[in-house]
């Protein structure tokens, strides 16, 4: 094997956008495979866990993880990469902050369960529920266990730094590459562990073309009830609950510039301990009330606020958590 | 509901106003009230800078109510902040609440700086409360559970 | 990523050297507090985190207490100091203070405070002990996080900016310029003398008012110091403490001052006759052309441009045919004018309640039932009637006459609050109609309140006169006579309280005490200057009692009613004591600032205008051409509303950053002592 | 008894695992295809406003969030009661046939296509994408590339993302299309057709054209008898976005139509207590178990499914192929009153193929169509909602959402039937055929073997978290023997 630098890149819980994205680099791919000896990439090329057990600890240079911890086999190849890699990136907002699959931190995994195994369309009378060991006629057979919790990456292994968005934008992928590339012929400085890259600074209102005014907020408006929505004008402005103000730059602001909400799938802004807060302290700050009532009625008209403001970080976040989901994890950890 | 948690002793984090709720812890002590040790206050300039991650870092840091004290409306000292900490604090808690967590954890109490009874009143109550809730379930997960580097990692072992 | 406040890096050294001193207090705190047992423990437990040296000592606040501290710093080289006593608003200077002798930035000290908080409010000794571990912990995990601040100095600009031209302005304006410093007397109206101008007498000593007062309008106008702005209002005030910007509008009077004498002649001539609204109360008429009265200052009439025919009609211009120094300037426009100030006092006074909204009294329904300021104005020899009191008719002398007290005030269905002058005000009335009409005369009274020098004195004598007193809230004023004698009277229909007894009174006259009102405007005017209101209305002190004329922002003062009623030698004292304030701005010349405020980092700042209309101090600008928003650091207070609302966390406050705060959180809950017992997460 | 383990990669999503177990003769006794995979989102979309289904149910799948998109969307109108207007559907459905573009030509020339170009049992290393441009020239792997880009490219303009669009919302959808934005799509479109017919043509030359691999497809192997649905519009022709969902029995009757509300009348989960899928099957015909036939309610939802449950395709040049496609696989007439059926799983990448040609020439139609520009795209609900179902073809089987919500529109709660679940039962039954068919008494198992399971699988193009769905994937396979003692004594790996 050539002396090139090695290149890995693994999913853990995720959808298989972050390889998708990966893939819309186009070209580029070209590049990683002229820079890098792609040791591991389950997706694209043949490689055996075995190899990679047998790689010196910190060989691969760079590592792409992207998707969530859900199970224990999650946690060991998590393990296992950051022993091998050098530089382990958390790729995407699975692996950064839990994203969408981490809304299942909301309840515990006996409700997970109640809800898909009993649906109108489900067919099972006795209450069956999967099992992690069951016996058939012709032996036992064996299915893992998942936590009660997803975890991020970062709450398994040390992450060196973190990519996110979901899933990234390929102009910020094929960015890190070269920067990577450049940073490895030392033409260019990788930034300081624990940074967040292929991102920016502020956040997506710095990136919203649309004109802006100091908010006040009678009620908020879902996006379907708006009879027409100003092209020119901020959303939050016009009542619909735009995360775009706390949701770190770098995507463009794709969704306002077509008339959609930010739904804050980029996380928080460099330095922001908890996501949800910050969205929280905005929204709030545009209220347009002193008075407890009338505020309470303000707030009516934002249903599902934890939603709103956990929905990519719930995972990452300061409570990780619903309560629910953290009895049971002590219940199963006891 | 009580007995279920024998010998609970609840921890809640404390967020007071420097102009009258601190105050008024001040003067509660020169008056010798005696309240339950239980809370343990943090002093900021104006309800008005309680950003709403103090409490979520308090309840993942272990603690078990959250209270939240400022000036009365109108009273302000910084005229009209008191109002923006109030919008925060209603949809802190909604927000918690849907989290799990019980409102009579996570509460607003406006105490002047010569309301030193009150708040001491308050405190007491909320313990009370707190400890028939019974203890919550985020144990010291800090900081989101984000692991160090290795080397800080056992630095911070070392400070354990 | 909040870390543990000062882990040790990779060398196991910590960042910070802190020093922590447990205070005994004498027993005070040692009493409850096994303070030798928490100085050790920090000394063992906290090490990691920084502590080198951990002391206890009988009153650390002593000056030997404070040596140990300033010998410490500077043989052990301590870059933090952590003191477990009492309130920081005890002694926290004290301390800061001691760091500074000992070249330690006095806000790298931080107060554990463990007698307010601990020994005086728990008596169970463990549990104290207990707690002061945790409050000191939270203690040293913050002041790791503590940056050493420098207060900010602003030089004060020596003119000052007075709004209103009542008597606590003039009064205000008087002080400031006698002492020699610039000043700009902004007035609404276009003469000063606001609603002392009106008055007749006095109470209580019944000197005349434009006796009195107008000397002083004549030395404001005449001042070499005063620069006069009538028919003016400010627009925008711009800057902080010491370097203010106002632009004032002065709108036009359509008359050229440099040329005008004040001779009067056009309004002679000016075939326009209106009611006047403002200074005689709707009693009297003016021309078009006018001076509110003859003694006004400056002496320069307006046009009043609504009324006039010219500008009606656009033709008639009598005035300028007649004026014989061609000062009349119909093409006239508004001008705007900046100035530069280091201090705003404003006096905007109180406007009168409209007493038709207490509809039963009969106020513009019933013709004699008067305000106290139509009776002020038919009391005043140069006024309407010449002094006399007659009835609406203009010649009939009333026989009897009733005075309402509290109208709109102390009345859950206007203002809760008193307005402090009615009675003194309505024993006034009553004394000059005995004096004058000889009628009789029935005050209703809910409380009679004359507590200042030389008012029970006047009560007593009124009560001599022989004027009726019923203590008690009036139902009703009425015309429709129910039993013989009330034919043609108006009959006040009451309950006696001290009688115990309804009654119907009637008289020829009724004259209602109005309640003294914030000004209609007042709330956009503090906006203006960046203070706020009251419940009630009126602009809110820096103190009730203890400031009572300065405001929670700096450089801006208040004096008169602008903060609620008061009468006229209070009015006068506040006017004083604000230019006194300011007076003492301007001898030190410059002013020392908290360094606790707010700051954007523009790079993160993404101009989502968030915090925009958060600051009620109006430090937060922003900035169009950059799309990002500022902040002024002279204008905050450093309240931190902004930093907790910056959605891209990109607001700190210094003194009270996230990482001091989240580290004392974290400090309190001794995680980073108990970081092992705690479960890395499942 | 002896044991043979094929595990995957063990990842929670897309994790298949195999397990078979031999009885003492060495024979198959039974197999079993275990999905260890389970989202969760009929929980925790309970809650949500239900206008965020639309963006939440995207991120099921990176793959195919088109298809969620659209299902989620489809089932906010029925919340709401409330009819789209015209143009706001034929954005909805040009972004639907981008996606579809892209979607199938990833699939045959990154995972089908290698088996047939290079052979079944071409070594592994050149059993990929690149082995393909190697051998029938470079430009392919541009022209490829370029297919991706253009769907992409269409998606992102209607949808403002490339993954995870982000327009549909209940009632219509937030962005009309521009004239230039038309114009350009227009264009891709036409380059599409011939993309499409290009790849036909590489298919019919090099796979049709070489006997072995037409004996390979016509093979009992990948031969199953069972039922196929698919969405049909109202000529009975093949529709993604829009339409009756067909059911057609093995020997080609149609057993009725029915519409998005009515499927649980025609659809039953059966939930087995040894993984975490479902298996779905046809209530009318009920459960008999992992067996085919008329009398078994497995069936079948691909494009192979869709071809047989349809009558036609709606576009020209699509039809024509659909034509070929019987008349080539199924010579002899079909009895009067059914329609033509092709049983052999291999076929669904030809189908697959026909369907990319069809997705090319809508993008064509779609595009000229005089009111795509329109901006009319969004009709405020104002009906209570309440409860609502959407389907639409994704492209690995018919997907079906299901909401409840309170007068609020939160969602109280959550039902989804996902594309590729459909073919969870026909997926175990080629397993355990393939295994019968390879695995007998002193059979070695090869590599070989190995991938002909792989290739049971890839018909399907099956989607558990899209492992076997990108560049040169495929589904990763470990095959552990064991003695009677249950004692590995042979590890065969692919992939880990």
């Amino acid at each position: 094997m050539s002396d090139k630098p090695k290149f890995a890149m693994y999913w853990a819980a995720s959808c298989g956008g972050c390889e998708i994205a990966v893939l819309n680099i186009g070209e580029k791919i070209l590049d990683v495979d002229a820079n890098f000896d792609v040791v591991f990439w389950p997706v694209a090329m043949d490689a055996k866990y075995k190899d990679v057990e047998a790689m010196a600890d910190e060989s691969i240079t760079l590592t792409f993880f992207n998707g969530g911890i859900r199970n224990s086999e999650n946690e060991a190849l998590a393990k296992l990469l950051r022993r091998k890699s050098k530089i382990l990136v958390s790729f995407g907002s699975c692996a950064c902050e839990g994203c969408i699959p981490g809304l299942a931190n909301f309840s515990s995994p006996r409700e997970v369960f109640d809800a898909a195994y009993a649906t109108v369309s489900t067919d099972n009378p006795d209450g069956t529920r999967p099992a992690v060991r069951v016996t058939v006629p012709e032996g036992d057979l064996e299915i893992p266990e998942f936590y009660p919790v997803l975890k991020t990456l970062d709450q398994v292994v040390p992450v060196d730094y973190y990519m996110p968005g979901c899933p990234p934008e390929s102009h910020q992928i094929a960015a890190v590459i070269d920067l990577v590339i450049a940073a490895l012929k030392g033409e260019a400085e990788l930034p300081p562990p624990g940074a967040t890259i292929g991102a920016g600074d502020s956040t997506v209102c710095d990136e919203c073309p649309r004109t802006r005014n100091i908010k006040k907020i009678k009620s908020f408006t879902r996006i379907q009830d708006l009879v027409s929505v100003d092209p020119e004008l901020c959303l939050l402005e016009q009542g619909i609950p735009c995360n775009g103000p706390a949701t770190r730059s770098g995507c463009g602001a794709l969704c306002p510039k077509v008339g959609a909400q930010c739904i804050g799938c980029y996380g928080a802004a460099d330095g922001v301990v908890d996501f949800g807060a910050r969205l929280m302290t905005a929204f709030a700050s545009v209220i347009d009330s002193d008075d407890p009532d009338d505020i309470d009625r303000i707030l009516d008209t934002l249903p599902d606020p934890a939603g709103q403001f956990y929905r990519f970080s719930l995972a990452g976040s300061l409570l990780r958590a619903a309560k629910p989901a953290w009895m049971a994890s002590e219940e199963s950890v006891a | 509901m009580t007995d279920q948690h024998e010998g609970f002793d609840p921890v809640i984090i404390g967020f007071t106003c420097n102009w009258c709720s601190y105050r008024a812890a001040d003067l509660a002590g020169m008056a010798r009230i005696k309240y339950p040790p239980n809370v343990r206050l943090i002093r900021l300039m104006c309800s008005g800078r309680l950003d709403p991650t103090f409490a979520l870092q308090a309840l993942a840091g272990g603690a078990d109510g959250v209270l939240i004290t400022g000036c009365h409306p109108g009273e302000c000292h910084y005229l009209e902040q008191n109002y923006k900490a109030m919008r925060r604090f209603q949809l802190l808690r909604r927000t918690l609440q849907q989290m799990g967590v019980e409102p009579e954890r996570v509460r607003l109490v406006w105490a002047s700086a010569a309301e030193g009874q009150q708040l001491a009143d308050a405190i007491a109550e909320m313990v009370e409360e707190v400890r028939v809730l019974g203890p919550l379930s985020w144990r010291g997960q800090g900081n989101g559970g984000k692991l160090l580097r290795p080397e800080a990692e056992e630095a911070a072992e070392v400070g354990a | 990523m909040i870390d543990h406040a000062n882990a040790p890096g990779p060398d196991g050294a910590a960042k910070e050297r802190i020093g922590v001193y447990v205070c005994h207090c004498g027993s005070n705190i040692a009493g409850t507090v096994d303070v030798a047992e928490v100085r050790e423990w920090a000394e063992q437990r906290l090490a990691p985190d920084g502590v080198v040296v951990a002391r206890d000592y009988k009153f650390m606040c002593s000056s030997l207490g404070q040596e140990l501290i300033e010998k410490d710093i500077k043989e052990q080289g301590l870059t933090r100091v952590v003191v477990a006593a009492c309130s920081p608003h005890l002694h926290e200077q004290t301390f800061r203070t001691a760091c500074q002798r000992a070249n330690l930035n006095p806000y790298l000290c931080e107060l554990a405070s463990i007698r307010e908080q601990v020994s005086w409010v728990h008596s169970d000794k463990d549990a104290a002990t207990a707690k002061s571990k945790a409050v000191l912990c939270g203690a040293v995990q913050r002041v790791a996080h503590n940056e050493p601040l420098e207060p900010l100095r602003v030089p004060i600009h020596p003119a000052t900016l007075v709004v209103g031209g009542g008597i606590a302005g003039i009064q205000a304006a008087l002080e400031l310029a006698d002492a020699g410093h610039p000043v700009y007397l902004v007035e609404r109206q276009p003469s000063i003398g606001g609603h002392m101008a009106q008055f007749d007498k006095t109470f209580p000593t019944l000197d005349c008012s434009a006796c009195i007062l107008t000397p002083r309008m004549v030395s404001v106008g005449t001042h070499p110091h005063i620069t006069l702005l009538t028919w003016s209002e400010v627009e925008k005030v711009d800057g902080y403490v010491g370097n203010f910007t106002a632009t004032i509008r002065k709108k036009a009077r359509f008359i050229n001052t440099d040329l005008c004498t004040g001779c009067g002649i056009c309004q002679e001539k000016c075939p326009k006759r209106v009611i006047d609204k403002e200074y005689e109360a709707g009693l009297g008429y003016r021309k078009a052309v006018y001076t509110p009265f003859p003694q006004a200052v400056p002496k320069y009439p307006v046009i009043d441009e609504p009324n006039c025919t010219y500008f009606i009609k656009g033709k008639c211009k009598a005035c300028e045919k007649f004026c014989p120094t061609d000062a009349i300037d119909f093409n006239q426009e508004d001008e705007l004018v900046t100035i530069e100030v280091g201090n705003i006092v404003l006096a905007t006074g109180y406007d009168l309640f409209d007493a038709r909204r207490v509809s039963q009294y009969g106020h513009g329904r019933l013709a004699n039932v008067f305000t106290s300021l139509e009776f002020e104005r038919m009391t005043n020899a140069s006024g309407p009637t010449n002094g006399k009191i007659v009835l609406r008719d203009g010649r009939t002398t009333p026989t009897s006459v009733g005075i309402i007290h509290c109208v709109g005030s102390r009345d859950r269905n206007y203002n809760n609050y008193c307005s402090s002058i009615c009675c003194m005000q309505s024993l006034k009335f009553a004394h000059l109609v005995k004096e004058r009409a000889g009628a009789t005369v029935y005050n209703f009274y809910i409380d009679m309140r004359t507590t200042q020098k030389d008012y029970d004195e006047f009560y007593q004598k009124v009560l001599e006169e022989g004027t009726l007193f019923i203590r008690g809230k009036v139902a009703e004023v009425t015309d429709a006579a129910r039993q013989p004698g009330e034919e043609g009277k108006l009959i006040i229909q009451a309950e006696d309280t001290l009688a115990g007894k309804q009654r119907r009174i009637p008289v020829d006259m009724v004259i209602l005490s109005a309640a003294l009102e914030p000004r209609h405007d007042a709330k956009a005017v503090g906006k203006t200057f960046g203070i706020s209101c009251s419940v009630n209305g009126f602009f809110i002190e820096k103190h009730p009692k203890l400031d009572p004329v300065a405001t929670m922002t700096e450089g801006v003062f208040i004096a008169g009613c602008a903060s609620g009623p008061k009468d006229i030698p209070a009015t006068v004292s506040q006017g004083a004591a604000a230019a006194a304030r300011v007076l003492g701005r301007i001898s030190q010349g410059e002013i020392e600032l908290e360094p606790v405020r707010a700051t954007i980092e523009e790079a993160k700042c993404s101009g989502c205008r968030i915090c925009n209309d958060l600051c009620p101090f109006n430090a937060i600008t922003f900035i169009e051409e950059r799309m990002v928003t500022e902040i002024n650091p002279a204008l905050c207070q450093g309240c931190g509303t902004c930093v907790a609302a910056c959605p891209a966390g990109a607001i700190s406050g210094s003194g009270f950053s996230n990482e001091q705060i989240l580290s004392q959180i974290d400090g309190l809950l001794m995680l980073n002592v108990e970081h092992a017992a705690a479960p890395a997460g499942v | 008894m002896k044991r043979i383990t094929i595990d995957p990669i063990t990842r929670l999503e897309g994790h298949g695992k195999i397990e078979i177990f031999l009885d003492d003769e060495g024979d198959v006794a039974n197999t079993y295809f275990q999905v260890p995979e389970l989202r969760g989102f009929e929980r925790f979309c309970v809650g949500r406003p239900v206008e965020e289904m639309p963006l939440l149910t995207n991120r099921i799948c990176g793959v195919c969030p088109e298809a969620h998109h659209m299902a989620g969307a489809k089932a906010c109108d029925a919340v709401y009661k409330v009819d789209p207007p015209r143009p706001a559907k034929l954005l909805r459905e040009l972004l639907y046939s981008g996606f579809y573009f892209t979607d199938h030509t990833t699939h045959f020339y990154a995972l089908a296509g290698p088996d047939f170009v290079m052979g079944p049992d071409a070594p592994v290393a050149q059993r990929n994408i690149l082995g393909i441009i190697h051998k029938v020239g470079l430009e392919i792997g541009g022209k490829v590339i370029q297919a991706r880009k253009y769907g992409h490219a269409i998606v992102e303009m209607i949808g403002g993302r490339k993954v995870h669009p982000c327009t549909s919302i209940p009632g219509g959808i937030t962005k009309h299309l521009t004239n230039e934005e038309r114009d350009q799509i227009l264009e891709m479109g036409k380059w599409a057709v011939e993309f499409a017919q290009f790849s036909l043509k590489l298919f019919n030359d090099i796979v049709l054209g070489n006997k072995t691999y037409v004996d390979l497809i016509l093979g009992d192997i990948y031969h199953h008898r069972t039922y196929y649905i698919g969405t049909v519009d109202d000529q009975n022709k093949v529709n993604f976005y829009d339409g009756l969902v067909s059911v057609m029995s093995p020997d080609g009757e149609r057993l009725g139509k029915y519409a998005a509300h009515e499927y649980t009348d025609w659809i039953a989960e059966r939930v087995e207590p040894w993984t975490y899928l479902k298996f779905p099957y046809l209530k009318k015909v009920g459960w008999k178990g992992l067996v085919d036939g008329k009398d078994s309610g497995v069936y079948c939802a691909t494009p192979l499914s869709r071809l047989n449950a349809a009558d036609g395709m709606a576009t020209p040049l699509a039809q024509e192929e659909y034509e070929r496609f019987y008349t080539t696989l199924v010579p002899d007439k079909a009895t009067p009153g059914t329609k033509p059926i092709v049983h052999h799983r291999l076929a669904t990448h030809w189908a697959r193929l026909i369907e990319l040609l069809y997705a090319a020439e809508h993008i064509v139609e779609l595009a000229s169509d005089p009111e795509i520009t329109s901006d009319n795209v969004h009709t405020v609900p104002t009906e209570t909602p309440t409860e609502g179902v959407g389907i639409v073809e994704a492209p690995r089987g018919t997907l079906t959402h299901h909401y409840w919500t309170d007068e609020r529109g939160v969602l109280t709660k959550v039902n989804l039937v996902v594309g590729t679940t459909n073919n969870y039962a026909p997926i175990s039954m080629s397993i355990k055929k393939a295994a019968e068919q390879l695995i007998t008494k002193g059979t070695v198992v090869t590599e070989g073997m190995l991938n002909m399971v792989e290739m049971a699988f890839r018909a399907y193009d099956p989607c558990f978290g899209c492992a076997t769905h990108s560049l040169p994937g495929r589904m990763p396979l470990q095959v552990t023997i064991r003695d009677a003692c249950g004692e590995p004594i042979d590890v065969l790996k692919q992939y880990c």
